[in-house]
């Protein structure tokens, strides 16, 4: 694989790695949210935005100090036998996930706060157990949140640099992926190279995104406006 | 009056120290714009409001020069940036060649040889020590020579080359070796008056200071040389 | 514990309205619960489904749903909610609608199956249709069905029919007629219509305010001229009977009671010898000193006063009457009883405009 | 198109059902539309309301509200709208749902205030309430009170009482004849209960698969013995009569209507003189050959057999007789009609047991 | 002002303004894309997330290249007297508003597509104009996706960073805002400052999300659920 198709490999790995851990974290994450009425829940919400109040260098400028040999979490993953993860590449999937944290769970919180309790209280009376309910009921009434919560977290780690650039180190093949690659192609006055690369990532995320619209579109058919 | 710098990061602390002592001297105040030399330059192209560029080497000051943002003939050097081949642990090497060379470590910091000077000295130290290939799996790049630091402060990388102009005597102790400017190019930071300051007083009296014995002293004192005759 | 049948002692209390009720209700049949806007007929079955916490306890049919210790989960009680607002998953079809509850019911349990339902029901047009493309009546109709799917063991309707046309009513009662005997469940019916409940109804419980203020057999209660039901214009006795013979040139059948004989529509066509179910409206019962023949009226029973009790409202009466063992109810005014001097004891002949088999 | 009434041409596809419906209503009183579940009464009002886009014109009192160039869009037509399934704003109290419409009517143009209808309606302890906190009863007549806040020139009301309890549509109804009469304004009612509509209203649409197929005004209509309606077992004539002498003691009144007068519960304790309207059920009239004054139906007038008809059902007849001018429905068996030799022409004693004033 | 409240008051100015301007602009956009039913809506739909994808200094390169004097729109405004937008708090505010326009058209278009029709067209009966009822229907209805959409643009603002530098470059006093600052700080290994500034921000952030959470908690009170 040429070093260009790698890394766009590896961005389109992480940016799905990324979106698809972030759903899967996201998604109770919201729902505790959007349901509770334990005290913790209005702190707890406002900690999760919290990531997107620092400046990404920063973020990963600290994410750098707490999982490096000396952090709190480097301590940890060396006990435990992992190694320290920064420059790695999982270490750029748990930066990724903390930073793009917010892009998931706040729009899935919000269309789970407008999903109808009535609907779920039906399920119920049909036998339906609560995590039954929540996928038969719940995500497809759900289902524009999971479309946003999915495409602002995707195209976010796409786009997402400062962190990956501070926690991933730049190595080709491994971390380097298609943001910092532009990004190095602006800073050296390869403006060709940048808008070559920067165009084909905005026509490709283009399609991308209109066929999901477009799909989602025909799925929907007007159901969920009642 | 007042002008208007636009400074290459890594002389960030210097600029400081100087603007105040330009200050003093001068009576005209500055301020001052940080950034990497790739973005500054980007940005003086399409309008950014500088009177004059300390860039962190000779390329980008010689293209403006060329493409009419600057006014030729101002271009000189004001400072050269030393490399440093620095750990935070005493420990980490005594012979840093032997310690580049047996390699027993996971990662070694340098710059990105692309959008920062220092991280090109620092490839053209490995080159010539004939390291380059056998450490290539071992690096990581830091955009700047600031996040190269960063790498290697936190302990995320062994070691790394960074400025000398970075470390503190005062709590960067560690392991440190001042790469002898033979193994790589020299890194010239130049200055430039910018087209937008030709007529501005203060801009001009700004690079007659910059030139000035005072200012080289200062300078030095924040780890750079001077050039030993000024281009 | 273990005896049929349904034990529900239910407190819960909102801001302004407190329910607290104390019911035993028998493990079969339908049970109509009846009572003015607000007086917690809602609330009391969300309580029995488990939708709605609250204290007391919760004893069907032997099984424990709720007491002090346990507190069954709504999807584990086995029951069936028809809720009193439309209430169809807007994401799935009518179909998708229908299967919910079926899909998750254990093969071995299922009792009642799609096409069945979809049949009772005239719902097969409309299998691929979204609920927001249905009308109202449409929508309920589907609501019934989808219920009906898990085969419950206790079936909790809130004003199922009141969203339907007669017609549509009239197609869709004797399904759940039939439902009430065959799966010899315990049916709890919410209804403000006095002709559903007479027809369908075993027991009644009566509401006021959270509170029950009467409940009891459908026979016994409604036979007491006092009756304590918001019914007045439509109180009825229920009298069991045999079907005897019929006439087919005009389409009657003479349906026998202990006590006498009524004619009535041959509306169902039963055979003789068919056990029924009658139900004959007070306001539909007048009394006449001596049997007069030459009239429309063609039921005249010789019958005697029991009692007779004023009704709420004044200037109407209430007479029950015997004819043989079988009790019947006469609503005339307070002036005619007093006209023909009726008093308890006495002889008349009931003259009986219109009886109904309603089973 | 300057006349008064409502002139609806209405037409619009959907999959599986079409309406097209041609209709000349008057320019006030009630307009009932009857029809199955599904027939098209919904879509009918919302065309008629602006909520559905659909091909036709429409002319209310001399407005243009649609034709080929115009379309008024919803909040420019002078009507409220009562919806078939509950509508109450969700984020606001319940005084805010009232409000809502109250506010956005100019204050010139208010007839009908706040506190008049909290009162009519009792909803006077549950103004801050969240619409949530109501029960399905007091969700609806919150709907009902909002929608006649805006004081509207045009009331659509899409089965606004199913979903209460008869004491509270008792208590609802004397209050809607009271606007049908004050207002002035056109009300076009869907309902499957006869009984509110006979009480209510003037005219009588009936619909079946999206057509009109029959309509005229309710007196005329209900007396024909062949009626198209659904009515059947409600089947009734409407008597215009005066109050001519009330009896305190037994709560009775007599009216007096052109061919006699019938007796009847003062119910509404009317001064003598009062003009109103009786509702005589074709079921609650019986024919005899003579009058028979030893028995409880007081109400016996001579009266001649104009014609007969066969319902729909076998085995019942419905009879159209005439006291002096006055048309009279009796619903009896086919068997008694021939025992009796009913014939048009023959002289009879119709025994009438109920009369009920509706206005 | 001391530079540091200088800059302090910059950003809350820069974050106030877009996020203000954002709801302002994204609004009919969301409400379109939520309800229209034009060929345009999916492509519409798709673009406005494409900044997301970009790098920030990327898109701040381009919004460079197309407002400088160069540039098409520098040329514009260049015509129009305006001068050229990039290093003045005008183009910050522009730029800001273009990066932050997914957070704000996504979060609310989701919410406006589960807002129930019929209460729309019960407005309408009550005689509420088309404008009316997106004030006292749609607004209320819709508040959690409004609250969403804020926090998200002020948050993304804040922390934003890559296009400021770029658009703004870093000026004291006038595009400097708190991002590049902590991000100089620790660029030029000043991390006490940096330390102070970014524990500043995050606990003012904290604070101003969680009161902004629990007036919302208390607002909603059971109320949106139905
Ligand atoms: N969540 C709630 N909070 C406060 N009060 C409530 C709540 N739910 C119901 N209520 C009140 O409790 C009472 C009983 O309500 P419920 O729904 O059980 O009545 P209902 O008998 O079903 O009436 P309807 O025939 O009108 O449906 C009503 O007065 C209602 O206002
Ligand atoms: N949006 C739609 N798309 C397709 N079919 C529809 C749509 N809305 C209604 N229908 C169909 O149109 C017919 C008329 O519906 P409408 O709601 O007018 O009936 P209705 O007379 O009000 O019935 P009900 O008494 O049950 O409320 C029904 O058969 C219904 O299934
Ligand atoms: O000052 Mo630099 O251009 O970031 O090394
Ligand atoms: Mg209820
Ligand atoms: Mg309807």
């Amino acid at each position: 694989m040429s070093p260009e198709w790698q890394t766009v490999w590896l961005t389109l790995k992480l940016a799905g790695i990324t979106t698809a851990l972030l759903m899967v974290i996201g998604t109770p994450i919201a729902w505790w949210l959007a349901r509770s009425n334990h005290w913790l829940r209005q702190p707890v919400a406002a900690i999760v935005a919290l990531p997107l109040v620092l400046p990404p260098t920063v973020l990963g400028f600290y994410l750098l100090l707490l999982m490096g040999p000396e952090g709190i979490v480097g301590t940890l993953t060396k006990t435990l036998g992992l190694g320290t993860l920064p420059f790695t590449f999982a270490g750029l999937v748990i930066a990724s996930v903390i930073y793009s944290l917010p892009f998931t769970v706040q729009p899935l919180q919000n269309v789970f706060s407008t999903v109808n309790e009535r609907m779920l209280e039906v399920a119920a009376t049909l036998r339906a157990s609560p995590l039954d309910r929540f996928f038969s009921v719940v995500i497809p009434l759900a289902r524009p949140g999971f479309l946003t919560a999915a495409v602002l977290t995707f195209a976010h780690t796409l786009g997402e640099f400062g962190v990956v650039l501070m926690i991933g180190g730049n190595i080709p093949g491994e971390t380097r992926v298609l943001s910092v690659a532009i990004y190095d192609h602006v800073e050296t006055l390869e403006y060709a190279k940048a808008h070559l690369l920067a165009g084909g990532m905005l026509v490709f995320s283009f399609l991308v995104l209109l066929t999901l619209y477009l799909i989602n579109g025909r799925l929907n058919n007007g159901n969920l406006k009642s | 009056g007042e002008v208007r710098l636009a400074v290459a990061t890594n002389f960030h602390e210097a600029a400081e120290r100087l603007s105040e002592q330009f200050a003093e001297a001068t009576g005209h105040s500055s301020r001052i714009s940080y950034g990497s030399t790739g973005k500054l330059y980007a940005q003086i192209r399409h309008g950014a409001p500088f009177d004059v560029f300390l860039a962190a080497d000779q390329e980008r000051p010689h293209l403006m020069e060329q493409n009419g943002s600057a006014v030729p003939g101002t271009r000189f050097t004001y400072a050269v940036g030393k490399l440093v081949l620095w750990s935070p642990d005493p420990e980490a090497f005594t012979d840093p060649v032997a310690f580049l060379r047996e390699g027993n470590f996971r990662r070694l910091a340098i710059a990105n040889p692309k959008t920062a000077p220092y991280g090109l000295a620092a490839r053209q130290t490995l080159e010539n020590l004939g390291l380059r290939a056998a450490l290539e799996g071992k690096l990581v790049r830091g955009e700047s020579i600031a996040q190269t630091f960063q790498f290697v402060a936190t302990g995320n990388a062994r070691a790394g080359f960074v400025a000398l102009a970075q470390l503190r005597d005062d709590h960067d102790g560690g392991a440190r070796w001042e790469v002898p400017d033979t193994y790589h190019d020299p890194i010239a930071q130049q200055a430039i008056l910018l087209e937008r300051g030709r007529d501005n007083e203060a801009a001009r009296a700004w690079l007659e200071f910059l030139a000035s014995r005072e200012a080289q002293d200062i300078i030095r004192q924040y780890g750079y040389d001077i050039p030993q005759s000024p281009e | 514990m273990n005896e049929p049948g349904i034990l529900a002692r239910v407190a819960i209390g909102f801001d302004r309205f407190r329910l607290d009720v104390d019911l035993q209700l028998p493990g079969n049949g339908v049970t109509a619960l009846f009572g003015h806007s607000g007086c917690g007929k809602t609330t009391l079955l969300r309580c029995i489904a488990g939708l709605q916490e609250c204290a007391g306890h919760l004893y069907v049919n032997g099984d424990v749903w709720q007491d002090g210790t346990t507190c069954l989960p709504v999807h584990q009680r086995p029951l069936a909610y028809v809720f009193q607002e439309t209430s169809l998953f807007p994401h799935l079809s009518v179909n998708g609608n229908l299967n919910f509850g079926y899909r998750r019911t254990p093969a071995a349990q299922r009792r009642i199956h799609p096409q069945q339902v979809i049949d009772w029901l005239g719902l097969s047009h409309l299998l691929d249709r979204r609920p927001e493309r249905l009308s109202g009546g449409e929508r309920q109709r589907v609501a019934i069905a989808r219920a009906l799917l898990t085969s419950p063991r206790l079936l909790l309707m809130d004003e199922p029919l009141s969203a339907l046309d007669q017609a549509s009513k009239r197609d869709i009662l004797p399904y759940l007629e039939t439902l009430r005997d065959s799966l010899d469940i315990p049916i709890i019916y919410v209804s403000h219509s006095a002709a559903e409940v007479a027809r369908l109804a075993d027991n009644i419980v009566m509401m006021d305010q959270g509170r029950v203020v009467a409940e009891g057999g459908l026979q016994e209660t409604l036979a007491r001229p006092d009756q304590p039901f918001a019914l007045e214009h439509d109180a009825a006795v229920i009298v069991p009977a045999i079907i005897r013979e019929r006439d087919l040139q005009w389409h009657l059948c003479r349906a026998e009671f202990e006590g006498g004989s009524l004619w009535l529509r041959d509306d169902r066509q039963s055979e003789t010898g068919t056990r029924v179910r009658l139900q004959i409206l007070a306001r539909d019962v007048s009394i006449a000193l001596a049997a007069n023949h030459e009239q429309s009226i063609q039921n005249l029973l010789p019958a005697r006063v029991m009692d007779m009790a004023a009704e709420h409202r004044p200037g109407m009466t209430t007479v029950r009457l015997q004819a043989g063992k079988t009790s019947f109810l006469s609503r005339i005014t307070s002036r005619s009883a007093h006209q023909l001097g009726l008093s308890p004891g006495m002889e008349v002949c009931l003259q009986i405009k219109s009886v109904a088999i309603v089973e």
